[in-house]
Parts: structure tokens; C-alpha cells; sequence
């Protein structure tokens, strides 16, 4: 064992669970990655990316009842499904919009999520439409007397709107079990934070839903792991809704059809590098000894490989027919 | 067979289908204590407690979206907007979610919510408080939209919205809520979504329309009647999807056919209905297929004198009724 | 003089301005006293009233530069039309929906107000649209170097609404000079506060816009004065907007159509009476000697005779012409 | 004349109206150094500052909402939208608010504002990057709805959308943007607000549809000519409130109509195009009027195979008028 403070044996996480969070992370990384390459390769259209963001997602998923807990992220949020249960290849069909994707069967644009048995609420693109659900879901778990919450998130930028006003409001007065993180990257496309939010933090805006708003260092999955778990506890103890602000950077360009290049200097840009959650978390565990040369060789190998396979499958799976174009506008039997 | 009137078929409705399955709930603005603005859920409070009866904030767009939320974990929420003219702030969550949630997950989620609203003027609500706004959602697919003119039809395509497994707007005329009585079974009965109704069987003109026209409609025959005029009368009942085939039938029936809608004329969902007539029908008319609407002014005045000249009525109807005959 | 304090020299207002405030609000509250007469007697369809919401309301206005500044008033705002420059035949006119109604010709419910060489915005029945108009109003005065304010306000239970987030939102980044007042009369139609709003109070809100947020006692003209105009200055010069939430009381049940019987108790009702700033006021200008008996009776006399005559030529004034329905959809000239 | 593409028309119409009238600006997300998603406000930030190009936070409905106030102040602000699809928050505003401000005020206030957004699908944008959503509104008296297809319609109709007295929704093709050439005077020119465009002369059959559309059925047309069928086509250019006497003697030209959109068919505005046909030509029409749309599922799809079923083209077009002409 190292000389560093060995933070998550405080935080009551195993040598097994931090390492799990890490390979977590490096797989998103590494997903998101692979994507820009196959995109600028001309094989899919589009890529959204988590690059950034991943410390964020994983250090608040893990925080939760992954096996009991809802959650309804945004399109960044690839390490939160992963997290959730979706796997690589489920992704990479989505990538690929290909007939078997379990997010929309090849419908929608990759990073709009949906997976019903991982309790992934279907996510459309309009931003912060979201919020309101995860209240709703909460909402009836409350009137079921089930004791789960709900985990939503969303950009910034999207805190702006009124569904996050009248959805969080409404989870206040109903005191109701929802966690609501904010992914702030200080972006919203090309629009900074100052031309966007009038108050000095998002975390200041709890006090106007009555529930306790914290900002956290998004880079640190530790950190953010710890404000989610109080606030899971809270959750479970019928003490409400937190607000939480995780501060985080867009490594990428807003999307694969953007250019930041525009309106973000390069100076700025490299500071932002220097911050990679994935250096300074892989570095802590290097610290305390949970990550050897030995394991972190493996890992990217398996991974690699994972990635490699999923890739090579998707893209040999076939896409929906035409007419399936047609199908599930309403239930198959019903009241039509 | 109890004769209630139409907003008493609406409570109970809701009632039964409450009592019936413990996943039905009620929200809106003031639903509670009050019973609603208009008394529809007069009781439910009592009965069914603030869980299950519950007074929201005054936001419609979170009405909206928490009830999806719900519906999507399992609840079958029926939500209440007060007006239908505040439904506005709930667009982005009915037509981009609650429409869509099937389709885009490729049928992995669902929304089973009805989300009922009081529509309609000549009830001196000006221009805020009478309007028709069922052509801003007469384009969404995912969407049903129901529109019932009879006690009997608003229990019966009532239940079968709460009951429906997809999204449901039900938008109730709050000038028939008293106005309007008639006969409803004492037993459960469902109607189905997606039929219209013939109210009135005829052999000259064919009326289709919906709401509170069809009841001028039928006031209006009973006249023409007399004239020796026999009017066919569709009742539209859902207007999204629109019932093609009874569509064509009531059409080709006389050949004759006048639509009517309180709505403003351009746009409206009898614009569908004349689309549907035209594709199918063409050679089967006799006169051009006539439509009798508000004018195209945004929705109705305040002062008497203005309000009566927008609004529909049992005389514009005879005339025009009378007009089609005798061409 | 009297004994007691002489709050309103303290604030820089002179015995005449504070008597006209008082006439102003004496003349709101029997204005809508008489509408309900109306009403009830069933000559007009539709009330809706200020009665408990005077002093906020006239505070208010006065603490405006009602020659140059703006306001979106919401249904409630009689007292704020009425400081604006609308007269009380106007305002019966508008009661009576008769062709001459300078707010909307008949076509509106009463309380939607309007009149633009007054500069009061055109309102409409859906809550709260009208935040977003004001922020736009001094949006557009700013960028022509105008300095001048906009005031708009609404009740608490709308300030729930998405547009209030959005229109503040933007109102802070932009630092424009808006004043917001909440008319916080603990009530939205039958909903009580505490299940409409999370927050602690309304003024706690402001924090979520980088704004300050005062509550103020509603029932007292001179303290709503006071925070208005102080408001005022920040935005004469250039320090941006203020959220202001007046604690009133609803006198009357919501409107015409509501029997507030259902869902409030006699007591509660009794208790709001004993607060009405009518009384307050009138007294608080008797004790400092600024009203007198004989003008008090010459004022209510001269309110009566106003409020009279206003009712007879209302009453008797034309409705529009039927095909006048058809008029002003679109400009009479123009790209049509 | 110079040659320039859909979306660089947009730009110079703004630029130019800008340049014209100080009272002129753009608001929008990423409308300023960005210089919009699309690239249609290119260098306006730079010209006019940005005061007068702003990025605002991501609300749509404040976006809407603060253009409202400001253009009751007098100013004429153009908003963008960043994509039509994302519309829908700012419906009420649209809705209730500018669409009415004159009427409700017996004519004391205005609102002449523009709000811009792209529309339009066949780009790969999925559920939400494809929509149409001109239904949404084309029932809205008050409003008026431009939908051109040209660079020079273009040109012509933002401007007199800006100087227009009154709020218009301006909708531009997304995929026209840079697909789509043309010609372009060099003198200022407006286009007037209401009038349909006939873009092709011809005797056999009518095609009547707007944006996109317009090319396709040009395209179809040509192939058709040589196969001695003769297409007379008709451009809505304003989609609300539609040009009917326009509408009327292109359907009374041939007697044969074919109406084509990409929206979903049932309940888009070609509806109401056929409801004016039926009631104003039907002894004129030589067979039903038929239309081709996109099928009525909530837009399309991402995948290739089920937007290309979606998405109206050329072939669709040409086969639906071959057939048309043959009846
Ligand atoms: C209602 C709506 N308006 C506009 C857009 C287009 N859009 C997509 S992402 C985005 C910026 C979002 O910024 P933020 O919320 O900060 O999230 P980030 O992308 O930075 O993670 C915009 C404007 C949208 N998706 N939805
Ligand atoms: C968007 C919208 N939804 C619902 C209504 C119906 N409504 C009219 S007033 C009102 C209550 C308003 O409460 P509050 O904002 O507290 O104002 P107050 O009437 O108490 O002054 C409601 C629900 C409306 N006018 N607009
Ligand atoms: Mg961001
Ligand atoms: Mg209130």
C-alpha cells in the first residue's frame, strides 16, 4: 500500500469496486473514441460524446441502487447506461442504427438512450424533457411505496429551460426522491456559461425548489461518488430531492458536426486536457496500489477487444426493413 | 340506465375506473379540495384521498411531463388541464414525448396517460376561454384525440382512454358539461377509440361534426325534418385518427355532405375529413363538400354581440344544412 | 402633525403624493367593489378583483417613473392600470365589454389589460407568458439607450411557470432593468402555498438569477414603495433587475366563478380582513394628519360620482358590430 | 444576378435588413461567433456586434417571449429556432401570445417579428432533426406561415417577412440549404406574403407542395415531359393562410391534382388544400384529389432503410404523377 490517502476505503468502496468504476470509465473513453474514428471514416453519421464527462457519470451511478433505481440521462451520458447495464455492443448497434439496437431499434440518433429492463427511461432531443419524468417516476414509486429514487441529468445550458423550473419545483413540494445532476461543462454548442446562467453557480438554484444544491468537482469520481451517495441516503430516509452540480469539461467539440475551434482557443483547450479525470483517476489508483502495469495492460486489452468484437458485429447487422418504419406508432393490440 | 349529464359522466367515469384499478390517478390545477373548476372531479378527493386526487403547481408542461414520467413506470395518470387553452405550455411534452415514446424506443416504453381539458366557447370565455385547440395535436402520430358529444360517449370513450395502453387527449365541450343530459348505463361498457358514431341516420345531406355540433346538429335536422329534409348525421367522436371508413360511408351515403367544426375554418381537423372525402369519394358527390366553421379570427370575443357571430349554432346549421339540400 | 413617525417624508414623498396614493387605491378597491354589484346583479359576466392587493400594487407604481416606464400587468393589477393613467370609465367600458374599451374593444375578459399610449402591455389569460414581454421590453429600451423599466407582475403561484425561470434567466444574464413583482397572496385559485411553491419564499428565487429578492409586507404602500424604488435605481443605473415578492391577501374568492368557502376557513377569512391596508393606510395618513374627515368624505364622494357616472355610460355605451369580430388579425395594410 | 445557395440567401437577406433598419436583430443559440449550427448567421457577429446578433440561453420560449416584448417595443427581431423540431417550448408564446397581440388589443399593439427555423428531413437527422411542423400552427389566425423553396423566394420573402407588420414563422428547408442553387437579383426585392408561385406552366396534371418538394416535383416533371406528360406545378410559398384563388385555378388548370408534402400525411396543411379544392372545383376535377406525404408514424427514422421509406423523392413523386396523369 501507498503512502496516499487511500479516499475510497473512506468513502466504504472496495479495492474491486474502484477498480470496476475505473474500467468503467475507460470503456466509455474508449467507446466515445472509436466512434469519432468510424465517424470521420464516413461509417456512421453522427457521434455525441461523454469524453470529459465520464468521472461525473460513473462516480454518480455508482452511487446508486443499480439494480433497483431509474434513471433518465442525456446524451452524453454513455458511462451512466453502461453503468445501467446497456453493454458495448448494444451501443455500437446504436452507433450504427442497426435493427437490434435496444435504445430505438435504429429510430433515433446514437445518445438518445432507452432501455427498459436497465430502468433507462427512453430520451428524445429536446433537452430537459427528461426532468419531468424522473419526477414522475419517483412520484409513483412514492405512491407504490417503493423505496427506490430516480437519477436525472442534464447539460448546463439545459438548466435554463422551464421543465427544469416546474419539474424539480414539483419534486420539492412533493418532497419526492430525485437526484438531479447537472453535467456542467461550461458549454452550451459555442454559448459559455456567462451568456447562459445569471446565477453564480447551478447549485445555487436548490434553494429556489427548497432541497440542498451541491457543486462538486466533476472530475474527481470519488468526490462526486460521495454527494450522490449523501443524497441517495437523503432520498432513502423520505428526505427529498438534492441538486447537484458537477463541474466537468467537454473534451470534444459540442458534436462530430461541430468545430470548437471557433469559438474555443487552443490555449483553452489544452488546459482542459491537463484536468482528465481518466489521468488523475487511473494515477490515485496507481497510488494507492489497486491499478498495477500488469492489470491496467489487461484492461485496455480487454477492452480493446470488447470494443473491436462489438464494432465488427454491428456493423454486419442488419438494419430494420423499410416498413418497420411503420411499426409501434400505438400498442400492437389496443384501442386503435 | 340513470340520466346524467355530460360533466357527470366525466366523475364518473373517473370513479369507477379509480375504484376499478389502483393505478389510476388524478392531477391537475385545484382537482383536489375544490373538485376542479368546473366540478369534474367533485368527490374524488374525499374518496380517493390527496395521493391519488392531487393539486399540482400551476405548470402545465410538469403536469404533463410528471404524468409521463408515472405512466411510463406503470400508473395510468390522468391529468387535467384546466383550459384547454392552457394545454400551450404542455406542447413540448405531448407532442415530443408523450407522442413519441413507443415509436422512438421501438415499442421497449410506453405512456399510458389520458389528459382531459375543457374546450368550446359560447360560454362568454373570450378569447382565452373557448377555444378548439384540437388541430395543434390533429398531426402527431402516437397521439389519440377524442372529442365526445353525449353522456353516454363520454363515459364509455372515457374509460377507454384511462384503459388505453397509448397517450389520450380528451377534450371535453364545457358548454355541454351542463347542458347536455342523457341516458348512461348503469353497467361498465367501454366505447371504441377510433369510431365515429352515426347519430342520426339519413337519406338526403350528410352532416359530419363532432361535440357540441353534432347536438345542433341534431336540432337542426329535427327542423329540416319538417321541411321534408332527412339529414345523416356522423358523429366524428374521435378526431385523430380520423375514422376513414365511416368517413367515406357517411359521404357516399348522400353525396351531400356539410362539415362542421366551432374551430377556425382553415386548418381545422375538417380539413382532414374533406381530404379523406375528396381522395375517396370524388365521384360519388353531388355537391361540393361544404364546411361551416368559426371564421378565421383568433378564437372568440368577449362582447355578445361578437362572440354569437364566431360561434356555431343550431340556425347556421339549419341554413347551411338547408343550402346543401337544395343544391 | 401628529406624534407619530412620518414614514413617507423619510422616503422623499410628499403629503399630496401619499393622499393620491390613497385615492388611487380607495378608487381600485371600489371600483371592483362595484363589479361585483355588477356582477351579481347580473350585468356583467366576469369579475375578477384586487381587493387585498391594493397597497403592493399602488406602492408599486408610484415607486415608477409612470410617464417613461413600462408595465405587463397581470389580471389582478386594477391599482397599477389605474396609477398607469387608465381612467375608471375605461375600466368600466372594459367590465361591460362595450365597443370603446381601449383594452381590447370588447374582446378580452376583464383584466386583460392593455392601452399603449399608457404603456401597458396586452395581456392574455395564460399565466406568466407576460415576463418574458417585459424582459424583452427593456431588452429593446437598452439597446436604444433608453433608460427606462419595466415592471411586470404576477401571482406565486405562477411564478412556478417555466417562463418565469426562462424570462428571469435572461433578464440576469443580460443585466437588463426589469422589476419583478410577485403578488404572493398565498393562493392559486384553491391551491395553498405550500403546495405550489418548495422554495422558502418567492424572494429566495431571485438567487437562481444572480438577482437580489426582497419580500415585502404587501399591505404596507410605503414599504412596498420603498423596495420598488430602490429597485428602481439599481435599474436607472444599470445594476440590472430585482425580484420583489409583496405578501398580500386574496379578500375575495378567485374570481366570480369560485366560492372560496370550499377550501377556506371562515377564521382564515376574518384574519385577512383585519390586515386590509385600506384601513391601515387611511389610518396611518390620519394619525400624520394628512387625512382629514372632510377629505375623506370628499374623496369617497368624489370616488362615488366618478364610479357612477362610469357605470351609466359604460352601461349605456355600444357593444362592437357583429362583423367587427373580423377586424385587426392581421395589420390593414401591409404584406398580406 | 449572382448564383447563390438556399442558406446563403438567408444570410444576405438578414445582412441586408440589418444593414437597412437599425430596429432589425437576430437572437437565437449560437447565432453569434458560431454563427449558427447551419452557418445562417455567418458573420453578422462580426458586423453588427453582438447586441445585435445575440446568443441567448437555450429557452425557446424566452427566446420567443423576449422577442415578443421587444418587438411590441418597436423593434423587429428575427429569432431563430435552432432546429423546427425544437419549436415546441415556445408554442404557448407563438400561440397565445404573438399570434394574438394585435386581435386581443382591438388593434392598439403589434408584434412584427420573425422566427426562423430549419425544417425539413432526408438528412439523417432522425425523430428529431427531421420535422415538419407547420400543422403545428396553420390553424392559427394571426400568424402566417412562409415555407420557400428557391434561393430567390428566399431572399425575397425573409425580407418582407421582416418588414411585415405582423409575426411570421419562417421555415427553411434544411436540406435545401446547400443542396439547393440559384439565382438571386442583386437590388433589393421583396416577394409578397400570401401569394403562391407557379413554377412550372404545363396542361395534364397540377402538383401543388412547397419547399423541398417543389424540386422533386420539377425533377419528376422533366423525366415526365419526355414521356409527353405535362405538369403544371404550384408552390405554396405561404403555407398559412393559404393562397386559395391560387390554389383554385392551378386545380381548375388540369383538373388532375396531386398534393405533396414530406410532413405525415393525415392532418398537414395539404389537408386543407384539398378542402379548398373540393369546395371551390369540384365539377372541375377529373379525378380525385390525391396526396402524397410522408406515412403517419412520428417522423423518420434514423436508420437509412426506414428514412429513405419515410422521405418523399424524386421517384415517389414521379410515380404518383405518371399514375395521376394515366387515370
Ligand atoms: C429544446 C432544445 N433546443 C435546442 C437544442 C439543440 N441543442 C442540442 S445540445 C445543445 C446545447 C446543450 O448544452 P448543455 O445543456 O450545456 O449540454 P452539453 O451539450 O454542454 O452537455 C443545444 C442547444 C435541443 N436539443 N433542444
Ligand atoms: C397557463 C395557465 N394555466 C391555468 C390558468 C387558470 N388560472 C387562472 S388564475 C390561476 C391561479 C393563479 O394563481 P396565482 O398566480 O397565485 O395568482 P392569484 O390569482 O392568486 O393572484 C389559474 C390556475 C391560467 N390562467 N393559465
Ligand atoms: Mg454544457
Ligand atoms: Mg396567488
Amino acid at each position: 500500500m501507498s503512502q496516499v490517502d487511500n479516499r475510497h476505503q473512506n468513502l466504504g468502496l472496495s479495492d474491486e469496486q474502484v477498480l470496476d468504476m475505473y474500467r468503467t470509465m475507460l470503456l466509455a473513453r474508449k467507446i466515445d473514441e472509436r466512434m469519432w474514428l468510424l465517424n470521420r471514416a464516413g461509417k456512421i453519421p453522427f457521434v455525441i460524446s461523454c469524453q470529459g464527462q465520464e468521472a461525473a457519470q460513473i462516480g454518480a451511478s455508482y452511487a446508486l441502487n443499480l439494480d433497483k433505481d431509474y434513471v433518465a440521462p442525456y446524451y452524453r451520458d454513455l458511462g451512466v447506461v453502461l453503468a445501467f447495464g446497456m453493454t458495448t455492443h448494444e451501443l455500437f448497434l446504436a452507433a450504427f442504427a442497426k435493427a437490434e439496437d435496444p435504445n430505438s431499434g435504429g429510430r433515433q440518433m446514437p445518445g438518445h438512450f432507452g432501455q427498459k429492463k436497465n430502468r433507462i427511461l427512453t430520451g428524445s432531443s429536446p433537452v430537459t424533457t427528461q426532468l419531468p419524468h424522473a419526477v414522475g417516476i419517483a412520484l409513483a414509486a412514492k405512491m407504490d411505496g417503493e423505496n427506490i429514487a430516480s437519477l436525472v441529468t442534464l447539460g448546463e445550458g439545459s438548466s435554463n429551460q422551464g421543465d427544469f423550473h416546474e419539474g424539480l419545483n414539483f419534486a420539492g413540494v412533493h418532497k419526492l426522491p430525485v437526484i438531479t445532476m447537472v453535467e456542467n461543462n461550461k458549454y452550451a454548442i459555442s454559448v459559455p456559461l456567462e451568456r447562459q446562467i445569471s446565477s453564480e453557480s447551478v447549485a445555487d438554484r436548490g434553494v429556489a425548489y427548497g432541497m440542498p444544491g451541491y457543486q462538486v468537482d466533476g472530475n474527481d469520481p470519488l468526490e462526486v461518488y460521495r454527494v450522490v451517495k449523501d443524497a441517495h441516503d437523503r432520498a432513502m430516509n423520505g428526505e427529498g430531492p438534492t441538486l447537484i452540480e458537477a463541474m466537468t469539461e467537454r473534451l470534444t467539440a459540442h458534436s462530430s458536426d461541430d468545430n470548437d475551434k471557433a469559438y474555443r482557443t487552443e490555449e483553452e483547450i489544452e488546459e482542459m486536457k491537463q484536468k482528465d479525470s481518466l489521468i488523475s483517476f487511473a494515477q490515485y489508483l496507481r497510488d494507492v496500489g489497486v491499478l498495477t502495469e500488469e492489470k491496467e495492460q489487461a484492461l485496455n486489452k480487454e477492452i480493446d477487444d470488447e470494443i473491436n468484437e462489438a464494432t465488427e458485429a454491428a456493423e454486419n447487422a442488419p438494419y430494420a426493413e423499410p416498413e418497420d418504419a411503420l411499426k409501434y406508432v400505438y400498442a400492437e393490440k389496443g384501442g386503435e | 340506465m340513470a340520466v346524467m349529464s355530460y360533466i357527470q359522466a366525466v366523475t364518473s367515469a373517473l370513479k369507477d375506473e379509480m375504484e376499478r384499478d389502483d393505478s389510476v390517478f388524478v392531477l391537475g390545477e385545484d382537482v383536489g379540495k375544490k373538485g376542479g373548476v368546473f366540478k369534474a372531479t367533485e368527490g374524488l378527493y374525499d374518496q380517493f384521498g390527496e395521493s391519488r386526487v392531487m393539486d399540482t403547481p400551476l405548470t402545465e408542461s410538469a403536469i404533463a411531463g410528471v404524468g409521463i414520467g408515472a405512466a411510463m413506470y406503470g400508473k395510468r395518470p390522468v391529468a387535467e388541464m384546466q383550459f384547454a387553452d392552457f394545454i400551450m405550455p404542455a406542447v413540448n411534452q405531448i407532442i415530443s414525448e408523450a407522442s413519441r415514446i413507443r415509436y422512438r424506443s421501438n415499442n421497449d416504453w410506453s405512456c399510458p396517460m389520458v389528459i382531459r381539458a375543457p374546450y368550446g366557447g359560447g360560454v362568454h370565455g373570450a378569447l382565452y376561454h373557448s377555444q378548439s385547440v384540437e388541430a395543434v395535436f390533429a398531426n402527431q402520430p402516437g397521439l389519440k384525440i377524442v372529442m365526445p358529444s353525449t353522456p353516454h360517449d363520454v363515459k364509455g370513450l372515457l374509460k377507454a382512454a384511462i384503459r388505453d395502453d397509448d397517450p389520450v387527449l380528451f377534450f371535453e365541450h364545457k358548454r355541454a358539461y351542463r347542458l347536455i343530459k342523457g341516458e348512461v348505463p348503469e353497467e361498465d361498457y367501454e366505447l371504441p377509440i377510433g369510431k365515429a358514431d352515426v347519430k342520426k341516420q339519413g337519406d338526403d345531406i350528410t352532416v359530419i361534426t363532432y361535440g357540441l355540433g353534432v347536438h345542433f346538429a341534431l336540432e337542426a335536422a329535427e327542423k329540416l325534418e319538417e321541411e321534408g329534409i332527412s339529414s345523416h348525421i356522423l358523429d366524428l367522436r374521435t378526431v385523430y385518427p380520423i375514422d376513414q371508413e365511416a368517413v367515406i360511408e357517411a359521404a357516399k351515403k348522400t353525396g351531400k355532405v356539410l362539415l362542421v367544426t366551432e374551430d377556425n375554418k382553415e386548418g381545422s381537423i375538417m380539413s382532414e375529413v374533406s381530404a379523406i372525402i375528396s381522395e375517396n369519394c370524388l365521384f360519388d358527390l353531388d355537391s361540393p363538400v361544404q364546411r361551416l366553421a368559426g371564421p378565421d379570427v383568433p378564437s372568440m370575443p368577449y362582447a355578445p354581440t361578437m362572440e354569437k357571430y364566431f360561434m356555431i349554432n343550431p340556425d347556421k346549421l339549419e341554413n347551411a344544412m338547408r343550402e346543401l339540400a337544395e343544391f
